[in-house]
C-alpha cells in the first residue's frame, strides 16, 4: 500500500495533476489532504479574527475555538468532497472520510494547554479543538475502494477535532504498515544549496532536523520521515504540481528517506 | 469594600502565601518556600488551588 | 428499513433530540439531512448576494452559481460530519456520504434552463450546479453500519451539484423499499383548521396539494407521500423537536399518509 | 458604423425574419410566420439559430 499525502498548497494551487494520477493508484493508495490554505481563506472571508496561542518557550499556535472548527472542517469538507467527485468523473468510486466516519481517526482533545498571557503569566487554559491522535482503525482505509481522508478526528465525546495533517498521514502509513509514503506539497523535495537532495538516509534525515539548514514545515517532516523510513516506509518528499506527480515520486523525483 | 487578600495554603508544606490580586483562573501559582506549583482555580467567588502535575499539554508538535 | 429525513428546520434549530433517538434505528435506517438555513446563513456572512432566477410562469428559483455550490457542500459538509461525530459518541459508528462518495448518488445537471430575464424576455441559461436525480446506488446505504446522506450528488462528468433533501429521501425510500420515510421537521405535521391531521389517504393528500389549504413545502411534501404511500411506502410528517421523534413518529405522532 | 440588421431565415418555413437590435445569447424567438422557436445564439459576432426542443428544465420542481 502507499499513502498519499496531497499538501494543502497543492489543494490549493493545483490538484489536477494529483487527481488524474490516483486512477492508476485506485486500488493499492489512501489519499490523506490537507487545506490550511483554504481554512485561511473562508476566516478571512467570514470576518473571523485567527486567535493565536504563545506557549512557554515561545512558540504560538494557532488557538482552534469552535467558530475556527467549523470553518476547518467544512473547507476540509469541499476539497474531500472535490477530491472525490472529480474522481468520479474519471471513473473511480471513491470513498471520502474524516475520522468521525466508521471512527476510522479518533483523537483525544488537548483540553488543557499552558500558554503564557498577555500578562506574561503562566496559565492553564482549554485547548480547544484540536487532537492528538489516539487509533487509527486502518482495516476500513484499505482499498478497494479508494480512500480519501481529511484530517479530522474525532473524540470518544463526539467532538470534532482539527489534526495535522502530515500527523495523520505518517500515522496511517505506519498503522498500515504501508511501502511508501509520498508528501506532495509545492517545493520539489528537501532543497540544500539550490538542489534537490535525492536521498536521505534516517540518521541523515535526523542530523539535518537538528541543523539550522532546514526550517519549519520540512524539519517536521524529515523527523517523521526518519522515523518512518526506520520502520521500513520509504517516504518521498516531492512536488504535486508536475505531470503525474505520483509516477514522478515513485520513479525516482523529490527526496527519498529510506 | 476593602481589597481582600487572596491567601492560600500549599498543600505539600503547609506554607501560606498570597496570590496577586489580579489573579485569572487557570494561573500558575508556585509556594514560595517548596516550590509546589498549582493551578489557581476561581469559581463563584472562592479560590482553590488544583495540583499542577505538569499534565497538559504542551503543544510541541 | 426505514428513512429518516432530518429537515433543515430541525437541523438548525435543534437536532439533538433526533440524534439522540438515532442508536435505536442504527441498524435499520438511512439518514437524509437538509440544511437550507445553514447555507443561508453561511452565504450572508461571506456578502455573497443570492441569485435567483424567474422562469416562464413565475416560479423564481435560487441561482447555484460556482461560489454558492461551494458553500452549499461546506455547510452541508459540517451538518453531515457534525451528525456523525455526535452518533461515534453514542458509541454509534455511523458513516457520512455525499452522493460523490462511492457515485452513490448521481444527478444529472440542469445545464440549460428557460427563464424570463430582467428585460421581461425568454432566455435559456446555464443552469449552475443543480442536479436531478438519475441513479440512487442503494446496495450503498444498507445499514449497517448506519449511512448519513448529505444532499449533494455528482455527475457523470464528477461536477458536485446541490439536489433536493426530500426528493432525495423520497427517492431513497423508493429504491431501498422503505417500508417508513419519516419527514422530520419543525411543524407537527400537516395542520388544518389549527389540528394535526393524524392520517390521509394518498387520494386525500393528492387532493390537498390541488386545494388552497396547503402551501408551499407542505405541498411538496404530500406530493411525494401520496406518491409513496401509492407504492406501499407510509409516509410520516412529524416534528424532529419533540423527545425521541422518531419513536413518537412510529407511534403515531404527526400526519401520516398510507 | 450603421447599426446592422439582424435578419435570421426560419429553418422550417424560410421566412426571413429580423431580431430585436438588443438581443441577447440564449433568447427564444419566435419565426411570425409557423411559429417555430428557436434559441438565438451569438458567437463571435455571427448570429445562428439552434432549434428549441423545449428539452430544457423549467425548474418546476
Ligand atoms: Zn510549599
Ligand atoms: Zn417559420
Amino acid at each position: 500500500m502507499i499513502v498519499v499525502k496531497i499538501g494543502g498548497s497543492v489543494v490549493c494551487k493545483d490538484a489536477s495533476k494529483v487527481i488524474q494520477n490516483l486512477p492508476k493508484y485506485a486500488d493499492r493508495a489512501v489519499v490523506i489532504h490537507g487545506g490550511g490554505c483554504l481554512v485561511n481563506e473562508l476566516l478571512k472571508r467570514m470576518g473571523i479574527e485567527p486567535k493565536f496561542l504563545t506557549h512557554p518557550g515561545g512558540l504560538v499556535s494557532r488557538y482552534t475555538d469552535w467558530e475556527t472548527l467549523k470553518v476547518f472542517v467544512m473547507a476540509m469538507g469541499w476539497i474531500n468532497k472535490y477530491i472525490v467527485a472529480s474522481l468520479h468523473g474519471l471513473g473511480v468510486q471513491a470513498l471520502g472520510l474524516t475520522g468521525a466516519d466508521l471512527g476510522v481517526v479518533v483523537a483525544k482533545r488537548k483540553e488543557r494547554v499552558l500558554v503564557i498571557d498577555e500578562r506574561g503569566r503562566q496559565r492553564v487554559v482549554d485547548g480547544g479543538y484540536v487532537g492528538k491522535i489516539a487509533e487509527i482503525r486502518v482495516d476500513k482505509l484499505t482499498p478497494p475502494p479508494l480512500k480519501v481522508l481529511a484530517p479530522v478526528a474525532v473524540s470518544e465525546k463526539g467532538e470534532l477535532l482539527n489534526i495535522d495533517g502530515d500527523q495523520l498521514a505518517f500515522d496511517v502509513a505506519r498503522e498500515a504498515k504501508a511501502e511508501r509514503l509520498i508528501l506532495l506539497s509545492d517545493v520539489e523535495g528537501l532543497i540544500l544549496g539550490g538542489k534537490v537532495v535525492p536521498r536521505l538516509t534516517p540518521e541523515e534525515a535526523e542530523k539535518l532536523v537538528k541543523s539550522e539548514e532546514v526550517r519549519g514545515g520540512m524539519k517536521r517532516k524529515l523527523l517523521m520521515a526518519s522515523e518512518a523510513a526506520k520502520l521500513g516506509i520509504e517516504v518521498v518528499i516531492s512536488s504535486g504540481l508536475v505531470d503525474s506527480p505520483i509516477d514522478a515520486a515513485l520513479n525516482g523525483a523529490g527526496t527519498h528517506i529510506i | 469594600m476593602a481589597t481582600q487578600k487572596l491567601v492560600v495554603q500549599c498543600k505539600v508544606c503547609g506554607t501560606e502565601f498570597e496570590l496577586p490580586e489580579d489573579v485569572m483562573d487557570g494561573e500558575i501559582a508556585s509556594c514560595p518556600t517548596c516550590g509546589a506549583r498549582y493551578i489557581v482555580r476561581l469559581k463563584g467567588g472562592s479560590v482553590t488551588l488544583e495540583e499542577f502535575k505538569g499534565d497538559v499539554e504542551d503543544y510541541g508538535e
